[in-house]
């Protein structure tokens, strides 16, 4: 165990490292944060500029940057954002909570809603019921994010007026943001459960628990679901990095003040350290993400765990 | 004949009477018919053995009783499953609710199945699974069932019964699975134990042990069983009274003994005349091809002559394996550094001659297959040479050793699994001939695979259909014809007939034979099957944990045999004869493994020449791990 | 007994099934329209007409979808716009299809260092957020329906090589491999007809899935301001461009939302039926 | 009393006056700091802190008397010494870090009189440095706070001595401000002013629709007949600064010829794009410039949309029918998107090939305009918050600015470094207007129009005098 949680440490270094050098080479590709920072407004001239990439480090080789970042990331520090000066971590600080909230909000939601769909397919496996979710999860696969986003905004707090448009407030701000990311996992999710419920449900063992006289609510969510969870584990812990990805369209329909939106503002600014900093982390979770997943395993299967 | 007719004297009324029970797959208007209008009745006590070929209705027969079969997409079409529960109340299982079935279920019925391996959910630990029954049907609180679990598995005989219930079923050897199922399904105390097929899976010493279990529980507890298997040898050791089923009729019913001395049905006469019967070349030192009765459309038809298989030419051999090594390498610490090693091939020696067959027997593990795999390049040998036609395989060229893979060809064990699905029979058996170049005209090759489907007694429009299309003996017999079409020199037949059923067995052994008089085909016959090596080898080799424990003429090791663990063998195989006074042999204990950390070497036995051409190892210590 | 029994074959049940009609049905219906788009729509959905903006559907025959802002017929551009839209879903996924099971086919096949270098290009993959690296990387290569497509091969490839290497995985030690390779039958041959035939299963039902996506991504891109050239008419672009009218005008965006609704529900049935026919035991579940 | 919420597009990230140039920044920042001079929302300068100026030394020293008994938020008195330590700062290191040091780097030095007086002497003349003095880095900071707290800290708790002082910044959330009821011009009527972040259109008008802000600065024109509609809320649309214009590229592909240049305007109806694109919330340009700006020319009127002449005017030039013209634009702007779908269906229309190519904005305006790499044409839109001529025509028309990669016209260099060193309004006024001609007549651009700047603002809110410049100061406003 100890040997397999250091090689995932390796490997998670390793893959931060290169997630990192990648990203903060390609930033560097396109677009001068010097011009950013100018705006466009008044007489900039190519003095300014100089001025402004002296200070904020850009003149010097882009391995010296880089190395200085990790530098800094050793000691906790990434830096400062161009755009105003302000610690990243502090940045990081206010947004990780909520992006992570709100990710696994929407996690919960979306297992909550397409293990008992997936299930009650399964079981119901050509008839009517399994037709309705199947064509039900690819009508939820079919809208863009943004889109679900602004028509639930219409629906519940413009038409409605029950739930706050945007930001993140109390309880009722997180229903339609987790909503929106909820119904695009679950469709997949559904499927997911779906074929992994139908193969172990033709096992013998789940015979055997019928033979015992066991009822079938306790062979289903006990003895099937369990064999059944780690493809969808397994999924789950893929979709992070995509769940991410779709939560900066999210955020900024929902103006969510998260990673999404920290990531996205830095990119349209080349704000590099704050790029760097929120890139880092959310690599950083998505490992760990797969990290546990892996952990996951050994707990969902006791096969897994001896090896 | 009457459903009556065959009640064996008891004074009890039936446990279990089936009657008329139908039992249909598939929608309404186009359904399958799987079990028609069976009956029989099961008296308290007693062993009931359903027999019958490959899907003629055993299993699905079993599951309706318990009505499983509400959730495998059938539905009882007819009849009634009438259960006594007590004295006083007689229910309809076929028409009782749900919530009363569950009661029954696990309670008054429990079921054991055949897969030992895949019985057991791999998530829960075997306390768990046990407990849970109790929990339910008893009552019992998670202690109290603990308790019990504990003695129901000191009772199944497995040793640590207390660690035992904190392990996962993965940790388990198959026997100890089965022998948890058992434990399992006697939890309630049952009045009736369903077994399926429960020993197929498992070794022949294992299964003599299972048997043995169920057997004393059985006296013990007074539960009435019915037993469902195709082995008829099980059947004559376990059975009072015989079901024989036929593509879903019974056509046959009877006490064990009548029916093996006077069986009625044709099927029944088949089913019997294919049973492999151990000791009865007894005296006669070449294999014999003996005629199979096979149901030709409900007619029975005599297949096959008697022929004495003297094909042998032990002039020079065609293959000779010298301290034959092969290891694998398990087990390794975070830097790639291998700790343990499987010692599955240690210093194997033998020859195989033109036109003979070499059986190589042992049990599970002991490894047959890796001597067959390493003979046919799909595994790097650790050591020794291997000579073919007299050419050292290690010194060959590419070329060379491309070549080998024509010359010799190797049938696995399942016909199912070794045939790709998304190809046409048709394109798997012309595969060698394309890649080895054979026959370069697509006419000419398509001519060819015909005609080979017709040597293994196929049609030639076979060729079109798919795998799946097939049924296990004519799967088989596709493997058998993919490895002709290479105009091999030696097959190595890894358990290819232990899969089928035993009429098709005996076709399939037949075929093999009589394709070795016509081809000077040598065989190298890998099994754990006593009595088809009987019947198909000139000479055998007995495995044991790696090494080659004893070997000779199959006269010599069948009817003098020298070493413990070939005595064991043999005394393991149940016989397909009621008559006969039931083994009282205890065997008990596991294989021990072959998996040695690096560095401890296994000790290499010598061997001593008993008579000529018969060697055996020299038990240093009586080999006390297997006796 | 261990054999399986014989399954009753599918095939006539096949193509009889609803899910083949209707997935035939949305699926071809949309691709003859977009097919056909130029002759029914010679204009390719681009004249304007700034005088008859946003005008709703079902009231002026001439523009039955109605008018999108620049009075621009919807359901001219909704045809139309399936060229591009349907291009770009299913040209990136063909390339990421192709470049993926290749590398998949080598890293599971042959293991070794085609193998590492595979996990850990997922592994870097997974942990990049792929919008994000989107923006930056149409940045830098600018935007248009090729890059696009381009970039989702880019991004999309190491799906399918992990999915491939992973059922290579599991067939390689499979017996019918063992015993190909026990009949003499050389590596290149026993990758390509028995190994991939076996893997398409799975990639064709992830091919179907990730048309969709690659078809909204469009969309979202779009949303963010790196779409492809809005003249050319694009369901994405039609849906992003038209979330402003949601509430004054919403045909501008629901009729292209519903146009990928029926292609995706469509290609996914098929998808469905495909890899059903695609396995001739027809024993994989859906 | 109560409170007011504004929603802005943008969080600047830091509250510094001299660290910014978003026009977001100035919205919620007005309110906290004031300047010398200081600009209403009918544009006019009027005094700020200083309460009167006079040019000395042939205008190249500029004497403020300051306005006293002006206390900072924290207590602290503002005087000569914090004008000082606001300009030293601003000109000097700290300042360099920023984008605001540009604009004020005609003032020589700041010089401290007496306590409520101070010169500032000139580098050179600086026509619009009262203008500037209005606003952003011009804004005046407390020293002995700065001194004290840092540099760092004055970022995320700013003090000015505005009429609303600072209570809380939440980053990518909001900004809050209270009342500051010692302030010179006298205690606020509202409490709170609350600024929050909302980068989404059409999420800030959910928001206004909802109630919960009252007023939202990034309306799309999509959006706006649903806001005019809503009972709840007014649509308010005034002139605003920013221009748009289709920049054309004189150097490659059709557009080198003059004539085609000026067919392809006449080929254009800008009416017509503000009509139904900009649902009539703009105004038709003749320079790249709005009538607000200094320098604007009522008698220049743009060339009229001739459909036929412009057919025929390509035709003499021999343009092949379907001669590509791709546009380089913005793809964030969604007007912009639909103005330029717009435009080039009129482009079509004369027969050639219009074809349109979004940017993400960075890269179109760091690599594709400077570099030359644009099409035939790009999009070009600016706000410039100083209302001068100057402050566009040079950047766009000067050779060797980034904005102009391909132009190299002598005399309209000449022109532009001309005016810069006129004092004279009257004289200055009339060369800018020379130079928009001239760039009128070489046809450098399709100047398309004037956005109007537009609020969508609760019925609740009262005395809300919208600027065009969105630089909001509520001092005078209420809410029910
Ligand atoms: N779930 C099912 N759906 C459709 N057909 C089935 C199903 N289960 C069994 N059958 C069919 O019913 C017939 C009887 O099957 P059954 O399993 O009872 O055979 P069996 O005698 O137990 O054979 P075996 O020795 O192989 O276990 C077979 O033809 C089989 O294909
Ligand atoms: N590829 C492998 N890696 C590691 N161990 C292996 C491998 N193949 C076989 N073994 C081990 O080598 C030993 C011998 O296996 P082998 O398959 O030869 O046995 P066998 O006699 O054929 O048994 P069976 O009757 O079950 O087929 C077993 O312990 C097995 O687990
Ligand atoms: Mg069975
Ligand atoms: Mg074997
Ligand atoms: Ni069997």
């Amino acid at each position: 165990m100890a040997g397999f949680i250091l090689k995932r440490l390796l490997q998670a270094i390793f893959v931060v490292l290169a997630v990192t050098l990648i990203v903060s080479f390609a930033i560097r590709l396109s677009g001068d944060p010097a011009v950013m920072l100018m705006g466009g407004g008044g007489n900039v001239t190519e003095q300014d500029l100089q001025n402004i990439r002296q200070a904020l480090g850009l003149e010097r080789p882009f391995y010296v940057q880089y190395l200085s970042f990790l530098q800094g990331i050793l000691v906790g520090d990434f830096g400062r954002s161009f755009m105003g000066g302000t610690p990243v971590s502090t940045l990081i600080a206010h947004a990780l909570p909520s992006t992570l909230l709100l990710a696994f909000t929407s996690l919960l939601v979306s297992i909550a809603l397409s293990v008992p769909l997936g299930v009650y397919a399964a079981v119901n496996r050509g008839r009517w019921p399994d037709q309705l979710i199947r064509i039900l999860s690819l009508v939820g696969l079919s809208f863009p994010n943004f889109w679900l986003a602004i028509m639930m905004v219409l629906l519940f707090s413009i038409v409605l007026g029950i739930l706050p448009p945007s930001g993140m407030e109390g309880p009722e701000s997180f229903v339609m943001p987790a909503l929106t990311m909820a119904i695009i996992l679950t469709a997949t999710n559904v499927r997911l459960v779906r074929t992994s419920m139908l193969e172990t449900l033709s096992q013998q063992y789940i015979m055997v628990a019928r033979s015992k006289g066991l009822a079938d609510r306790v062979v289903l969510y006990k003895h099937a679901l369990r064999n059944s969870a780690i493809p969808l584990v397994t999924y789950i812990g893929l979709q992070f990095g995509s769940l991410i990805g779709g939560i900066v369209i999210v955020e900024r329909v929902f103006n969510w003040p998260g990673m999404g939106t920290l990531a996205f503002d830095a990119i349209s600014g080349r704000d590099y350290p704050v790029l760097q900093g929120t890139i880092t982390v959310l690599a950083l979770f998505i490992v760990l993400i797969n990290l546990l997943v892996d952990i996951a395993y050994g707990l969902i299967d006791p096969r897994i765990r001896t090896e | 004949m009457s459903d009556t007719a065959a009640k064996p004297a008891s004074v009890h009324a039936p446990l279990l009477s089936v009657r008329s029970l139908s039992v249909e797959f598939g929608s309404r208007d186009s359904a399958f018919r799987a079990v028609k209008e069976v009956s029989f009745d099961v008296m308290p006590g007693r062993t009931l053995a359903v027999v019958g070929e490959s899907g003629s209705g055993k299993s699905v027969t079993s599951l309706a009783i318990m009505r499983l079969t509400d959730y495998t997409g059938g539905r009882i079409a007819g009849g009634e499953v009438l259960f006594r529960r007590s004295e006083q109340e007689t229910l309809d299982l076929v028409k009782a609710s749900d919530s009363t079935l569950r009661e029954i279920r696990g309670n008054d019925i429990a079921m054991i199945f055949q897969e030992p391996m895949t019985s057991l959910n791999p998530v829960f630990t075997i306390g768990n699974q046990i407990s849970e029954t109790l929990t339910l049907h008893e009552g019992l609180n998670a202690r109290d069932a603990r308790l019990r679990a504990k003695e129901l598995l000191q009772k199944v005989r497995l040793p640590d019964a207390d660690k035992l219930l904190d392990r996962y079923p993965h940790q388990l050897s198959g026997g100890m699975r089965q022998r948890v199922m058992i434990a399992m399904a006697l939890a309630c105390n049952p009045k009736l134990l369903i077994a399926d097929e429960p020993t197929t899976a498992l070794d022949v010493t294992i299964q003599a042990q299972i048997l043995n279990i169920i057997r004393d529980l059985q006296q013990e507890m007074g539960t009435a069983v019915i037993f469902i298997t195709h082995d008829m040898g099980v059947v004559a050791e376990m059975a009072d009274d015989v079901v024989v089923m036929w593509k879903g009729d019974k056509v046959e019913q009877g006490p064990v003994r009548e029916i093996f001395a006077a069986p009625q049905h044709p099927y029944t006469r088949a089913l019997l005349s294919a049973v492999p019967r151990l000791g009865s070349l007894k005296g006669q030192p070449l294999p014999k091809r003996t005629p199979v009765i096979v149901m030709d459309g409900g007619v029975p038809k005599q297949v096959g002559e008697t022929h004495v298989q003297n094909t042998a030419d032990y002039a020079k051999p065609i293959l000779q394996v010298d301290k034959l090594t092969t290891r694998f390498d398990v087990g390794k610490t975070f830097f790639g550094r291998v700790t343990h090693r499987v010692h599955a091939v240690e210093e194997v020696s033998f020859d195989i001659y033109p036109g003979e067959t070499l059986a190589l027997v042992g049990e599970s593990g002991s490894g047959k297959s890796t001597i067959g795999r390493t003979l046919q390049q799909l595994i790097e040998p650790t050591g020794g040479t291997v000579r073919f036609d007299g050419r050292d395989m290690a010194a060959m060229s590419q070329g060379e050793r491309r070549r080998l893979r024509q010359e010799i060809q190797y049938i696995f064990q399942d016909p199912f699994a070794s045939l790709d699905p998304r190809h046409t029979v048709g394109y798997s058996i012309a595969e060698p001939i394309i890649v080895h170049g054979l026959i370069k005209d697509r006419k000419a090759i398509d001519r060819r695979v015909q005609e080979l489907l017709e040597q293994v007694g196929l049609q030639p429009q076979h060729a079109k259909r798919y795998p799946h299309e097939f049924s296990g003996g004519q799967r088989q017999r596709v493997c058998i014809a993919r490895a002709l079409a290479s105009d091999p020199k030696l097959i190595i037949a890894d358990e290819s007939v232990s899969a089928l059923d035993v009429s098709i067995q005996a076709q399939i052994v037949n075929l093999l034979m009589e394709l070795q008089e016509r081809r000077r085909l040598s065989y190298l016959f890998i099994t754990h099957d006593m009595a088809v090596v009987e019947k198909i080898s000139h000479r055998v080799a007995v495995m044991y944990l790696g090494q080659i424990v004893e070997i000779g003429t199959r006269q010599a090791v069948f009817e003098n045999p020298q070493h413990s663990y070939t005595r064991k063998l043999l005394s393991a195989v149940p016989i397909a004869d009621p008559q006969r006074e039931r083994a009282e042999t205890r065997i008990e204990g596991e294989i021990p493994s072959p998996v040695r950390p690096v560095g401890q070497e296994p000790a290499i036995h010598r061997m001593r020449e008993v008579e000529p051409g018969h060697w055996v190892a020299i038990e240093a210590d009586q080999l006390r791990g297997a006796a | 007994m261990a054999g399986t029994q014989a399954v009753p074959s599918p095939s006539r049940r096949r193509f009889r099934s609803l899910e083949f009609a209707l997935g035939v049905i949305l699926t071809g219906g949309m691709c003859l329209a977009v097919l056909f788009s130029s002759v029914l729509f010679p204009d390719g959905g681009e004249s304007m007409d700034l005088m008859a903006r946003l005008i709703p559907p079902f009231q002026n025959p001439a523009h039955i979808l109605g008018t999108d802002p620049l009075g621009r017929d919807v359901l001219a551009r909704v045809i139309v716009g399936g060229k591009i839209s349907l291009t770009v879903g299913i040209l990136s996924v063909l390339g990421a299809v192709v470049v993926g099971t290749l590398v998949g086919l080598i890293a599971g096949y042959y293991r070794g260092i085609a193998e590492v270098l595979l996990m850990r290009f997922a592994d870097i993959q997974l942990a990049l957020p792929f919008i994000l690296i989107a923006i930056m990387f149409l940045a830098i290569l600018g935007t248009g329906v090729d890059k696009v497509i381009f970039f989702m091969i880019v991004a999309q490839w190491v799906q399918y090589a992990r999915l491939v290497r992973g059922s290579v995985l599991a067939l390689r030690d499979r017996e019918f491999i063992l015993s190909a390779r026990a009949i003499g039958v050389g590596n290149r041959r026993i990758i390509f007809t028995h190994i991939l035939p076996n893997v398409l299963g799975p990639i064709v039902i992830l091919m179907t899935l990730n048309v969709a996506n690659n078809i909204l991504l469009e969309s979202s891109l779009t949303f963010l301001g790196l779409g492809v050239d809005p003249l050319i008419p694009s369901w994405g672009g039609m849906l992003a461009d038209g979330r402003t009218y949601l509430q004054s005008a919403w045909w501008v965006s629901v009729f292209p939302g519903l146009a990928i609704m029926f292609t995706v529900l469509g290609l996914n049935l098929l998808g469905d039926w495909l890899r059903d026919l695609l396995d001739p035991t027809g024993q994989t579940s859906k | 009393a109560g409170t007011i919420t504004v929603a802005v597009a943008i969080d600047p990230g830091s509250w510094d006056p001299i660290d910014t140039f978003l026009v977001d920044w100035s919205s919620a920042a007005n309110n906290m700091f004031d300047g010398l001079t200081a600009r209403g929302a009918d544009m006019k300068l009027k005094p700020g802190l200083a309460t009167s100026w006079e040019m000395l030394d042939n205008n190249s020293r500029i004497r403020f008397k300051l306005r006293e008994n002006v206390k900072f938020h924290n207590g602290e008195p503002f005087n000569a010494a914090a004008v000082k330590f606001t300009f030293d700062r601003l000109l000097g290191e700290e300042g360099k870090k920023g984008p605001q040091q540009s604009n004020y780097n005609t003032i020589d030095k700041v010089e401290v009189v007496d306590d409520n007086t101070v010169d500032f002497v000139m580098k050179q003349p600086d026509p619009v440095l009262l203008t500037k003095l209005a606003g952003y880095g011009a804004m005046i900071v407390p020293p002995k706070y700065i001194q004290e707290k840092g540099e760092d800290y004055f970022n995320t708790h700013p003090v000015g001595t505005g009429p609303f002082k600072f209570v809380e910044y939440s980053p990518k959330v909001s900004l809050t401000l209270e009342a500051f009821p010692e302030h010179w011009g006298g205690a606020p009527k509202l409490d709170k002013v609350v600024t929050r972040f909302i980068s989404e259109a059409n999420t800030q008008v959910a928001e206004l629709q909802a109630g919960r802000i009252d007023v939202a600065t990034l309306i799309p024109f999509g959006l706006a007949p649903t806001v005019e509609k809503s009972q709840n809320l007014d649509l308010i649309s005034i002139t605003g600064p920013t221009v748009v214009s289709l920049r054309l590229n004189t150097k490659n592909g059709i557009t080198k010829d003059e004539n085609v240049r000026k067919a392809l305007i006449m080929g254009i109806d800008r009416d017509a794009i503000i009509k139904a694109v900009l649902l009539g919330h703009g105004k038709p340009i003749a320079s790249f410039q709005s009538e607000l700006s200094f320098g604007n020319d009522p008698a220049l009127k743009p060339l009229p949309f001739d459909l036929a002449k412009a057919k025929q005017m390509l035709q003499q030039a021999k343009v092949p029918a379907g001669a590509p013209v791709k546009i380089d634009f913005r793809g964030n702007d969604a007007t912009f998107r639909e103005v330029a779908q717009a435009a080039a269906g009129f482009l079509q229309a004369l027969g050639l090939k219009p074809s349109l190519q979004p940017y993400e904005p960075p890269v179109l305006l760091n690599d594709i305009i400077p570099n030359g790499k644009t099409g035939e044409a790009w999009h070009q839109a600016w706000g410039g918050w100083t209302f001068d001529y100057d402050n566009t025509a040079y950047l766009m028309y000067h050779s060797g600015e980034k904005w102009n990669p391909y132009d190299n016209d002598p005399k309209l260099n000449e022109m532009l470094e001309k005016q810069r060193t006129i004092y004279n309004v009257q004289e200055r006024e009339k060369l800018l207007q020379e130079i928009a001609r001239y760039v009128a007549d070489r046809a450098l651009e399709i100047p398309l129009y004037n956005q109007n700047t537009i609020y969508g603002v609760n019925k609740r809110v009262k005395n809300f005098d919208a600027p065009s410049d969105r630089r909001f100061r509520f001092q005078e406003t209420s809410v029910e």
